[in-house]
């Protein structure tokens, strides 16, 4: 049995989707996080059972607005896609052909969508242009994920290109660059497993386009407008955190066997096992904290707190921390600047500059 | 930031308050500040949901939309905001003085500015957006806007433009003014967060500032859960009090905060050249105004060619000039650069006050000064010096070791045989010596919008306001 | 009255700070009982402020932010939800979504039909097709999937030929041309059924001029045709095999709301297709 | 660099050289991408020349006052009949070597230039010319040339030919430019990137070879900055000998040094540790390398014949400003070179020493992992580069998170910054000390 899986015990897995996927990059050094990844614990749950709830959260307001912008992208036969499709990838008019994965039951979606993709990557001909919920998937440390890209089109020209609706606004050709990157990991996502897929089927994966259609509101209308995204930047990050990924057993091998992050749920769902057991459990981890972590990870509060209570410079961001050279604690780094604290062997320089800037910071506050 | 700054932030965790980072306040101060707090509805780009803003503390106004996806209650809601701000904007317009410039005709300035205070970046940014989705209305033709909204737009999208104008106060963001002054004991991250930031420099730290039920965040994002279980019912149960209500809860504690920032902003003193920028600033603001009354078109969606790079130009100048001036303005900052090699002060320790250089027409007074220092220098030889204490003072590096730099004067001593009193620092006076220097020597001109060269894309179509600019739908 | 108001503010706010911090770590039950007394106390509070109506404005300006219900809607309340979607199709003369039937309705009839009040029409259309099958002159049914499945979210007239509610691949795109040319065909000066052309127009190639005035419909209708023509042959195939295959797999029921056990159905009924 | 289609068959640098030239009259502008050391100097004067010799007016743009000086004493000494005028800010004093050169006239004015064939000047002196115009102009380091400089002075020249170097560092400016991201015009994108976004069809050509760096460095640089547009070495395995005629004392820079000297690369790698920017172990390292490879009396051998390496063919590249004052305060000889990688931009010397940006650090940022950094500091060198870092770099990079945004319509730069320091750091394990 996978040691990742005995790590997770009884708790159910979690499935991986492209956002939790795309995260994967978001701090690759820690190694708790990748452990509670793979093993594909529930690190929201985990975080709320320990008493630090995720500072995460998405208005109705911004939920509604995303659905209602992507039935409006879909509606009247994808009208306003089929105008954008022309628009960016120059779609001949004939190719209009409309196929809704989802007519299928949930259990045939994902065999659909491969029955379909291998049609029209084998004969062009008659193959569709505009694929909706369709189904994929990718094996993530040992583990199938499903993905379900917004839309995929294929393009007489034989290749597909994955197509993102989001809902923040494209104004004046400009977006919220955090946002984009964001829909771009994802959509690396997609385009990795559709690949992974057409390579399955014995096709050439590079007809899947490493140019994404990312579709968002333009300026303050509701009107679309479809940008092209290069993704190729996201998929090597994301070949490599994969590869990580099925490398975590290096990682577990080192770890105690009594170890178990199992969060023992109960009839209900909701975790059982003793708060403090548990983050005993996750202490013996290491993790690695940064403030990045506050945008990113479940977990950030558990391990700001961490930090914390260890006097770690990480709380002050990575740059204070390289500044600091050597030095991981605050108390040490104000003992060396102050001079009560003697450095230790290879801390002589970094004890220098701490004394310099100190006696600056006295004679400019005197 | 710097080994200085990080060691503050250290210090101000270690001793759970936010330690002073500057001896002096960079920024202008009005005696009269606007601050503005806008909300928008999550999920939407720029659409209002509701603003708190005034000049008396003791009386904010409360601007809200009580049906966040209805046009027109938007336009209204502009309408309102125009019918405050405005009055205030133009209310700077009457005092003038007449300025005379070189090489062209004098102009009038203002007396004093109008001053916007937001909570945060993305305070600014929001403005930024309300203005370019009102700037293009008109109040006639097929979609009119109230009289003032477009006017509003443009006013709005000046102050946007310049908050990232360094150097600038015509619009301060609260969190970025008040972490140019205090480290706090917490990442910059975190310092986004108003309340956590003033809680820092006054209550010290405390979690409830992360607790959206405590201090509501300032803006203009929502707390989602706020959305969920207040916001979304009140808006379902069409009462306009109580969506009035719930946003004036969101809003008060930070009406509160940004008070409570200027304060602290404003117990500083003034650093020596806060009052040349905040004259710079009025002249920009005198222009924006002349421009508006000779009705030219609105400001353009982005910038031409031409009009980038000359924004670029001046805004590299500004930003030189801003750090060379808060260097010699504060000891503080300027330790900054004495940490790295690239300043020095100590102890005037000898010097050779009449000593000259050449003979005959090319004879020329080069005094030398030996200073005895602690900071590590690392300049070399010739390097080009300046001082805050004799800020008219050219200087030479000559040479630098074992704690002792001779430097060798070069201008500033009048125009006598010997060195005019006090030109030259005496035996004993502490003197500060720095390689930045703010000589700035005028940027080349660039070609008219029209003459833009085929490397450009040449010449830009002229701007010509279209209806579609007007109709441009707002949801 | 005022002790009474503030009393209930402070226990308002208490209760809201309660659900939200329930809600925080995911507690439902306990979230879902504050919030019952809290919309009490807030409908409590609302009357003592004074004669707030329950429902007030009762749309949201909907997906594109319209603006809210118009004293045009009044007369034409009198019309049932039915006969307005009825008129709707019929001026489209092809399956359509709750989304358009609504803007023609609004365009053309001055109706104020609001989409959630469609989404129980072909449910209650099927149950009273059961009570007495074709005890109505019409029926607003379900437009038919290639596995015979109702379309999601698409509505239709059951005096059409089948083969007009039959969905292949192009017919999406079909149907929408054909509504484009319906739409140009009636319009009107009423300025939403301008925009609604507008909007239907600019996804036409050809059809649109910009976002500027009222759409010139003659040209709509041309580059609808136009592009109608490029599809026409194949998607009148394809619809005609569906229909065929409708008539000879359903009854009168499925074939008018679409087969009840979708996959199922549709696998075994093509692999009979296929002795 | 944007990606673009790998070269098709490979030309010679001639037949490069001669499509350039006979492109010129065809087209508005002309584009040459010249990895490092690929003769781009020696386009730029047979250009020059070529231009001149139609007897039509010649405007030359360098970007530094050294590169023009440089470019003034290749072409005098190359075509000595040319005259050329040499523009340049009152306060600029001309070294002597040029005012002896026969046909070059230094002034501040045009005027002052009598009627040259050919005027040269930097971009910021050019800026503040006008009221004539060139039918010709030449454009050197293009892609070190920010566009809102060539949009001051593009209005000068009729054609022109771009010259530069696209896998070095791009030009930056100290404020935050988000506002015009996206924009074609872009005044903080490069000079090239510029124009060819507003001139698609200009051609671009590729200097093939580079002359400058040995068999054992072209294929490495190539792979690891120039992964859509390879090149290679101009000179055979061999035919670049690095000989240190002293015997060596078993150290650990000695054998550095041999390493380097026997395979063209050598990582002296330090113990694992988080330091400061100024790790001092590592400042000495490099100082010791640095007198350690002239005491062992370097010899090296090429196609040019044999000469010691002396003090000033030796230079050593850090990142930051602070680290290299902190080499130079390690006491070495001041004619060695000691500098940061944008100022070594450019530069050719016989051996390199280099400081790796990321040594001794627990995070990059992007400006450490800035592909054009480590390919100007890992491509100046004719024939050894020695690089000394901390362990650890490996697990840097493979803890890196990417978090980097994305701004729409801007072309995505190639080689990513982590992938190149991937790829030089798998090349030079090989020959870790």
């Amino acid at each position: 049995m996978n040691r990742l899986d005995v790590l997770r015990g009884t708790t159910p897995q979690k499935p991986h989707d492209a956002r939790a996927i795309a995260a994967l990059a978001a701090n690759p050094g820690c190694t708790r996080r990748a452990l509670m990844d793979g093993a594909g614990i529930d690190k929201d749950a985990a975080a709320r059972h320990l008493g630090f709830p995720a500072p995460f959260g998405q208005s109705p307001f911004a939920i509604t607005r995303g659905n209602v912008f992507e039935a409006l992208v879909k509606a009247d036969g994808c009208a306003e896609l089929l105008r954008m499709l022309r628009e960016v990838l120059g779609l001949p008019i004939a190719e209009v052909a409309y196929h809704d994965v989802e007519n299928v039951g949930a259990h045939l979606r994902h065999a659909h969508t491969r029955a379909l993709f291998d049609r029209a990557a084998r004969d062009g001909l008659d193959a569709g242009t505009v694929y909706d919920h369709p189904l994929l998937s990718l094996e993530i440390a040992g583990h199938t994920a499903y993905l379900e890209p917004d839309v995929v089109a294929f393009q007489m020209g034989g290749r597909f290109h994955i197509v993102e609706i989001k809902s923040f606004a494209v104004i004046d050709g400009q977006a919220d660059p955090a946002a984009v990157a964001a829909a771009a990991r994802q959509a690396a996502v997609y385009v990795l497993a559709l690949r992974r897929l057409l390579e399955e089927l014995g096709h050439d994966p590079l007809r899947v386009a490493h140019d994404v259609v990312l579709v968002c509101p333009e300026n303050f209308a509701n009107r679309p407008v479809a940008t092209l995204v290069d993704v190729r930047r996201q998929l090597a990050v994301l070949r490599r955190q994969l590869s990580r990924m099925t490398g975590l057993d290096g990682l577990v091998a080192e770890l105690p066997d009594d170890l178990s992050f199992d969060l023992l749920p109960g009839e209900d769902g909701l975790p059982t096992r003793p708060a403090a057991e548990l983050a005993d459990a996750l202490r013996r981890v290491t993790a690695r904290y940064a403030p990045d972590c506050l945008s990113t990870c479940d977990l950030c509060f558990f391990c700001r707190d961490e930090a914390r209570q260890e006097g770690a410079s990480d709380l002050l961001g990575r740059q204070v921390r390289d500044e600091l050279g050597g030095v991981a604690s605050v108390a040490e780094a104000l003992g060396l600047a102050d001079g009560t604290r003697d450095p230790a062997e290879g801390q002589e320089e970094i004890a220098r500059l701490l004394r310099n800037a100190e006696r600056l910071r006295r004679e400019c506050l005197a | 930031m710097s080994l200085l700054t990080s060691l503050a932030r250290l210090r101000a965790l270690d001793e759970g308050v936010a330690q002073p980072i500057a001896t002096v306040r960079h920024c202008h101060l009005s005696a009269r500040p606007m601050v503005f707090i806008p909300l928008k509805l999550s999920g939407e780009a720029a659409a209002p949901l509701a603003a708190m803003l005034g000049t008396d503390r003791a009386a904010p106004h409360l601007l809200v939309v009580t049906q966040p996806r209805n046009r027109d209650l938007r336009f209204a809601w502009a309408a309102e905001l125009a019918g405050l701000l405005l009055p205030y904007i133009e209310g700077f317009l009457s005092g003038t003085e007449t300025v005379e410039r070189r090489g062209a005709d004098p102009y009038e300035r203002v007396l004093d500015a109008p001053q916007l205070v937001v909570p945060n970046p993305a305070g600014v940014a929001f403005t930024r957006l309300l203005g370019r989705s009102t700037r293009f209305r008109r109040p006639d033709g097929p979609y009119p806007v109230p009289e003032g909204v477009p006017v509003l737009g443009r006013w709005l999208t000046y102050f946007a433009e310049r908050a990232a104008y360094p150097g600038s106060s015509l619009t301060l963001a609260a969190t970025e003014e008040l972490g140019r002054h205090w480290a706090s004991g917490q990442s910059g991250l975190e310092d986004a967060n108003l309340a956590a930031l003033t809680g820092w420099i006054t209550d010290g730290p405390s979690d409830e500032a992360e607790d959206p039920l405590i201090w509501p965040p300032a803006g203009p994002a929502t707390d989602p859960g706020f959305d969920a279980e207040v916001l979304a019912p009140a808006i379902e149960s069409g009462s306009a009090e109580r969506v009035a209500e719930a946003l004036r809860g969101q809003l008060e504690p930070t009406w509160r905060l940004m008070w409570r920032a200027i304060d602290l902003l404003g117990a500083l003193p003034a650093g020596a050249g806060v009052a040349s920028r905040w004259e710079q600033d009025r002249g920009s603001f005198s222009g924006m105004a002349a421009q508006l009354a000779e009705g030219a078109p609105p400001q353009a969606r982005r910038d031409g060619a031409i009009a980038a790079a000359s924004r670029l130009a001046r805004m590299e100048r500004a930003q030189a000039a801003y750090d060379v001036q808060r260097a010699y303005d504060d000891p503080l900052v300027m330790a900054e650069h004495r940490l790295t090699g690239e300043a020095f002060a100590g102890e005037v320790v000898e010097t050779d006050a009449d000593r000259v250089e050449g003979e005959g027409r090319s004879r020329k007074l080069r005094p030398l000064v030996v200073i005895k220092t602690d900071d590590p220098v690392r300049l070399a030889p010739g390097t080009a010096l300046g001082t805050p204490q004799r800020r008219e003072q050219g200087a030479e590096l000559m040479s630098a070791r074992d704690g002792l730099v001779t430097v060798k004067i070069t201008k500033g001593m009048g125009r006598s045989k010997t060195p005019a009193p006090g030109s030259v620092p005496e035996v004993g006076e502490r003197v500060c010596y720095t390689s930045l220097t703010d000589d700035f020597k005028g940027s080349p001109g660039l070609p008219e919008a029209e003459a833009t060269p085929w490397t450009h894309g040449g010449p830009p179509p002229e701007y010509v306001p279209a209806d579609e600019d007007a109709v441009e739908e707002w949801s | 009255m005022s002790d009474r108001l503030d009393e209930l503010e402070r226990r308002i706010d208490g209760l809201r700070a309660g659900v939200r911090k329930a809600m925080r770590v995911r507690d439902t039950v306990t979230a879902r009982a504050l919030r019952a007394e809290l919309r009490g106390a807030e409908r409590a509070w609302d009357s003592l402020v004074g004669g707030v109506p329950e429902s007030g404005p009762d749309d949201q300006g909907g997906p594109t932010g319209r603006d809210a219900g118009s004293s045009r809607g009044e007369e034409s309340r009198l019309v049932t939800v039915r006969e307005q979607v009825h008129q709707a199709l019929t001026l489209l003369g092809a399956p359509a979504q709750p989304r358009l039937i609504v803007a023609v309705g609004e365009a053309f009839f001055g109706g104020a039909l609001r989409s959630n009040q469609l989404t129980s029409l072909r449910r209650d259309e099927e149950r009273s097709f059961r009570a007495s099958p074709y005890g109505r002159p019409y029926y607003l049914c379900a437009a038919l999937t290639d596995r015979l499945s109702p379309a999601r979210g698409l509505l239709a007239v059951s005096t059409w030929p089948l083969a007009r509610r039959m969905v292949g691949p192009l017919s999406p795109r079909v149907d929408f041309l054909t509504c484009a040319i319906a739409v140009a065909r009636q319009l009107n000066d009423d300025p939403r059924a301008a925009r609604l052309l507008t909007r239907m127009a600019r996804n036409i190639p050809g059809g649109g001029q910009g976002d500027l005035g009222p759409p010139d419909p003659g040209r709509v209708i041309e580059a609808a045709a136009g592009e109608l023509a490029v599809h026409a042959e194949r998607d009148t195939r394809d619809r005609d095999t569906l229909a065929k295959r409708a008539t000879s797999q359903l009854g009168d029921t499925a074939r008018l709301f679409g087969a009840a056990t979708l996959s199922t159905v549709a696998r075994d009924t093509i692999t009979k297709g296929g002795r | 660099m944007t990606a673009g289609p790998a070269e098709e068959a490979p030309r010679s640098p001639e037949q490069v050289i001669r499509d350039v030239l006979a492109d010129l009259p065809r087209h508005r502008g002309v584009v040459v991408d010249s990895p490092p050391g690929a003769g781009k100097s020696t386009l730029v004067v047979r250009a020059a020349a070529h231009l001149a010799a139609t007897g039509e007016p010649l405007m030359i743009v360098a970007q530094t006052n050294e590169q023009v000086d440089d470019l003034i004493s290749r072409i005098s000494a190359g075509h000595p009949r040319l005259t050329v005028g040499r523009l340049s800010a009152s306060g600029y004093v001309p070294p002597l070597r040029m005012l002896e050169l026969p046909g070059v006239a230094v002034g501040t004015r045009v005027q002052d230039l009598g009627d040259p064939d050919i005027v040269i000047a930097t971009a910021d002196k050019w800026a503040w010319i006008s009221g004539r115009t060139w039918p010709w102009a030449i454009v050197d380091e293009a892609y070190q040339m920010r566009s809102d400089k060539l949009l001051r002075i593009a209005g000068l020249f009729e054609r022109a030919l771009f010259v530069g170097d696209p896998g070095q560092l791009d030009p930056f400016s100290i404020v935050d430019g988000d506002r015009w991201s996206g924009l074609s015009w872009d005044p903080l994108q490069s000079a090239v990137s510029v124009l060819l976004r507003h001139n698609p069809d200009l051609p671009v050509h590729r200097l093939p070879v580079s002359w400058r760096l040995p068999a054992s460095a072209a294929p490495v640089v190539s792979r690891a900055f120039y992964p859509f547009t390879g090149f290679r070495s101009g000179t055979g395995p061999g035919d670049r000998r690095l000989e240190l005629t002293t015997g060596g004392m078993g150290t650990v820079h000695d054998r550095a040094l041999e390493e380097a000297a026997r395979s063209g690369w050598a990582l002296l790698e330090l113990p694992d540790r988080h330091t400061v920017r100024t790790d001092g172990e590592a400042v000495q390292a490099v100082a010791l390398l640095a007198a350690r490879l002239l005491q062992r009396g370097a010899v090296a051998g090429s196609e040019q014949g044999e000469r010691p390496v002396t003090a000033d063919r030796i230079a050593v590249g850090a990142a930051h400003r602070d680290q290299v004052a902190a080499i130079r305060a390690a006491g070495l000889p001041p004619e060695i070179t000691v500098d940061t990688a944008n100022r070594l931009q450019g530069r050719e010397y016989d051996v390199t020493i280099v400081l790796h940006p990321l040594s001794g650090r627990r995070d990059a940022t992007a400006f450490h992992l800035e592909s054009g950094r480590l390919c100007v500091l890992a491509s100046r060198h004719r024939h050894a580069c020695v690089v000394v870092a901390r362990a650890g770099i490996a697990e840097l990079l493979d803890a890196h998170p990417s978090a980097e945004t994305v701004q729409l319509g801007v072309p995505v730069k190639f080689p990513d910054g982590w992938e190149a320091n991937q790829s030089v750091l798998d090349h030079l394990s090989a020959h870790r000390v």
